[in-house]
């Protein structure tokens, strides 16, 4: 019953956020909603045991994705926004477009169940910590993603400071 | 100047280059910072907690008004001739005067406008008879200007409170006394030179 | 009835820490006062009280009392929100940190995580604030903060790693329990480099002199809180003083070895085993913010351009190459 | 306890509340965050699966997701600076020709 409360909250919590957030004429206030979304996403996370990530999730998107985005904003200084309306002319298109995709995946979703099941439990886990568990996967079996995703990351800094960079005269 | 330039280019901090990288390095220069910092913390502060602990004056000070009092008649020696507030360059001296029973001149009233004043001293330098003084007090704020309107009483009284003996005496010989030896000894006559 | 019984020991573990804790920062202030003005040969507040001893306490009632202005173009829900976001931030990192052996308000596994991630919320508190100020000194504060807040919280988190790598956890108890069974008894020696990095970051981190570029007083009047007033500046203030502590502490934990002492001090000195945990942790915090009173002292502002080299070429850098020592160390032993 | 289904639906709800921002919004750093909120969801369903079926690769997916979102933000917000410095508007429409 508890665990349903809590789901409860979080659900209706996060889905109204996410269209407080898709609104919102300020970025800047959409912004300081997209923080607390976060931090309900991380207490899913908690919820669902994996600590570590509920502190990735705070510490990478809320403490540097979310302010390199205020950072922008703040540096562009734009307030042009505030007197344009807020949607595009052709939003009843994208809502169309939204409900056939949404038709789409449900069907697919829901109507293949997965068939074979992990061997990983919860009290494995919790045994030996969150950390160390995705550790390990993530150094012994995952290790080539690993490696690729800190390339993706390599690139886009070149990338970022090449394009944001003014040209020297 | 070549000498000069040498004297305040960096490389002359160091002995060699040695040394000069092990100050980039470790960081040395801050260090001493922090050396020099550390030893004044446990020096004596040089605060002076003003109202609590009064400077003293240095002497020559030019202070509050006071007009001096004739020890042998116990009033002003003042006589009213009014050359003190023909110098002031603020204009805030006032002197009212009358003429007495025995035809003698009377100072009705003797006023100072403190918060105008200036301290420039020309009326001390002025007067004929010494009958005006600067005093070393410095302390006399207040919170009207009333306050600060100096009749003659209250500057007859300054004289009393702030002119002790040996101040009076020593302010007087080796000050505010006037320079010309004119005035000095025909104390009996006034006269007034003009601005020149 | 054992759940109740737990809540209540949290709730009054909680309250204990908050009002400790806001005890020390009323008189961190008086502290760093009197520091500096010990240093630049001034006396500090001396008129409030014996010593003046009670100027932190003249100095809440009166921002408490002061008139709260809001500026009128100002956006007033962000410009009431920033000191509250600023101040959660740096009061949530208090739940994690052990103040001496077994007093902790949550023990998690994710400790250092933990006050790394409030840590990088505190920036929000301040951008926010610059941003809905609506004024140009407290909008260059906070571009400012943001670019340096994301600057520095990769050198800070990258100098913890090594100590991370040696104690093997994330959890602060662990780590400070760690470190007393290690060679050294603490890990400011083995990781000297580490520590040098994370003291200037933590430095950075907080805003404090010479890293205080958003609040620059000479240039920014007061930075991102120049529009601030009353009880919401003092929120600021306090956030910041908290910051300082947690920062401190964390060097504690992580690098100066928590509450315990070296095993060779106490053979040394034997009767020093009697002295409780929680003085030598206070001992070893105030240590730490008079360094932070310190190089206030003694340093002048860095320029802005200086702030970011430091940052990205010598900090990252020296902090990448702590992590490869301490790594191939740890792989020989 | 709460089942799969659940968590499933919640993920789909908030991946198409950031799809429709994404084809509705004309402010380019709005579309970005529609971009996050969409990478959030998915994150939220694998998330779910991994806890339910009882494999971490969903973690591991989580956090390379993260990765990933980090670059893409800073390459997004590169492109959003260049195209207010060549263009002055922070609005798709402003981008109308194929070439400049």
């Amino acid at each position: 019953m508890l665990n349903q409360i809590i789901f409860g909250y979080f659900a209706v919590t996060m889905i109204s956020l996410a269209l407080i957030v898709i609104t919102r004429k300020n970025i800047m206030h959409s912004i300081v909603y997209m923080l607390i979304l976060f931090f309900h996403i991380a207490g899913l996370y908690l919820f669902l045991n994996a600590e570590f990530l509920a502190a990735i999730q705070i510490i990478v998107y809320a403490g540097a994705i979310m302010v390199l985005f205020l950072f922008v904003i703040m540096l562009l200084n734009l307030r042009e926004e505030l007197r344009k309306s807020r949607f595009a002319i052709t939003w009843p298109i994208g809502a169309i477009f939204v409900v056939l995709s949404a038709v789409m995946i449900i069907i697919s979703v829901f109507g293949n169940r997965f068939a074979n099941v992990g061997n990983v439990k919860i009290s494995d886990i919790e045994k030996v910590g969150h950390t160390v568990a995705v550790g390990k996967l993530l150094f012994v079996e995952y290790l080539f993603p690993f490696e690729v995703a800190s390339l993706i990351l390599l690139v886009a800094i070149v990338g970022a400071i090449v394009l944001a960079k003014k040209e020297i005269k | 100047m070549e000498e000069y330039v040498k004297i305040v280019t960096r490389d002359r901090l160091y002995k060699d280059e040695m040394e000069s990288l092990m100050t980039k390095f470790l960081f040395l220069e801050i260090v001493r910072g922090m050396r020099l910092t550390l030893k004044t913390m446990f020096k004596k502060p040089v605060t002076r907690r003003y109202p609590k602990e009064k400077r003293q004056a240095k002497p020559g000070f030019r202070g509050l008004h006071a007009l001096v009092r004739n020890p042998e008649t116990g009033n002003a020696k003042c006589v009213g001739c009014g050359l003190c507030a023909a110098m002031c360059p603020s204009k805030c001296i006032y002197i009212y005067t009358r003429e007495g029973d025995n035809h003698e001149k009377v100072v009705e009233r003797y006023e100072i406008e403190v918060l105008r004043c200036v301290y420039c001293s020309l009326c001390v330098e002025a007067c004929p008879f010494q009958a005006i003084a600067l005093t070393e007090t410095y302390d006399y704020a207040a919170f009207s200007k009333q306050e600060l309107f100096y009749t003659k009483d209250r500057l007859l009284k300054n004289w009393d409170d702030f002119m002790t003996e040996e101040k009076k005496k020593r302010y007087f010989e080796s000050f505010w006394g006037p320079k010309t030896s004119f005035f000095r000894e025909n104390e009996s006559q006034a006269t007034f030179k003009g601005k020149s | 009835m054992e759940l109740l019984w737990e809540i209540s020991i949290i709730v009054i573990k909680i309250v204990v820490v908050v009002s400790v804790v806001m005890f020390h920062v009323a008189y961190a202030t008086y502290f760093e006062r009197k520091v500096i003005g010990r240093m630049q040969m001034r006396m500090g507040p001396k008129e409030v009280g014996p010593l003046g001893i009670l100027q932190p306490v003249a100095d809440g009632i009166k921002s408490f009392f002061k008139e709260d202005i809001i500026p009128l173009n100002s956006d007033k829900p962000v410009f009431y929100l920033a000191p509250v976001i600023s101040i959660m931030a740096a009061m949530s990192a208090l739940a994690v940190i052990p103040f001496f052996d077994g007093f902790i308000i949550s023990n998690i596994n994710l400790g250092i995580l933990f006050i790394l991630a409030m840590s990088s919320l505190g920036a929000y508190g301040i951008v926010l604030a610059g941003w809905a100020s609506n004024s140009k000194y407290a909008f260059l504060g906070g571009l400012r903060s943001a670019a340096q807040v994301i600057s520095y919280e990769v050198s800070l988190g990258l100098s913890l790693v090594g100590v991370m790598l040696l104690a093997g956890s994330f959890n602060l108890n662990d780590i400070v329990e760690a470190q007393s069974s290690s060679v050294f008894g603490f890990y400011a020696i083995p990781q000297i480099l580490g520590f040098f990095v994370f003291i200037v970051s933590a430095v950075a981190e907080t805003n404090r002199p010479p890293f205080d570029l958003p609040e620059a007083e000479s240039e920014l009047v007061a930075g991102y809180f120049a529009e601030y007033s009353g009880f919401r500046f003092a929120l600021f203030m306090a956030a910041e003083y908290i910051g300082m502590i947690i920062m401190s502490s964390l060097a504690v934990l992580c690098f100066l070895g928590g509450w315990t002492v070296p095993y060779y001090v106490l053979y040394l000195f034997p009767f020093l085993g009697a002295v409780p945990g929680v003085v030598w942790f206070i001992l070893k915090l105030y240590a730490c913010i008079f360094f932070y009173y310190w190089i206030r002292a003694t340093l002048p502002r860095f320029r802005y351009d200086q702030l970011m080299a430091l940052g990205w070429k010598l900090l990252i850098p020296l902090s990448l190459l702590n992590i490869l020592i301490t790594g191939i160390a740890k792989l020989i032993i | 306890m709460v089942s799969l289904d659940w968590y499933v639906v919640l993920s789909l709800i908030i991946f198409f509340i950031g799809m429709f921002g994404f084809l509705s919004r004309r402010n380019i750093i709005m579309m970005l965050i529609s971009i996050e909120l969409m990478l959030n969801a998915v994150n939220i369903s694998f998330v779910a699966y991994s806890h339910y079926i009882g494999d971490m690769a969903g973690h591991i997916m989580v956090f390379l997701i993260i990765a990933v979102a980090a670059s893409e933000a800073a390459i997004g917000l590169a492109l959003v600076i260049l195209m207010v410095r060549n263009k002055e508007t922070i609005f798709v429409d402003g981008l109308k020709e194929l070439k400049w």
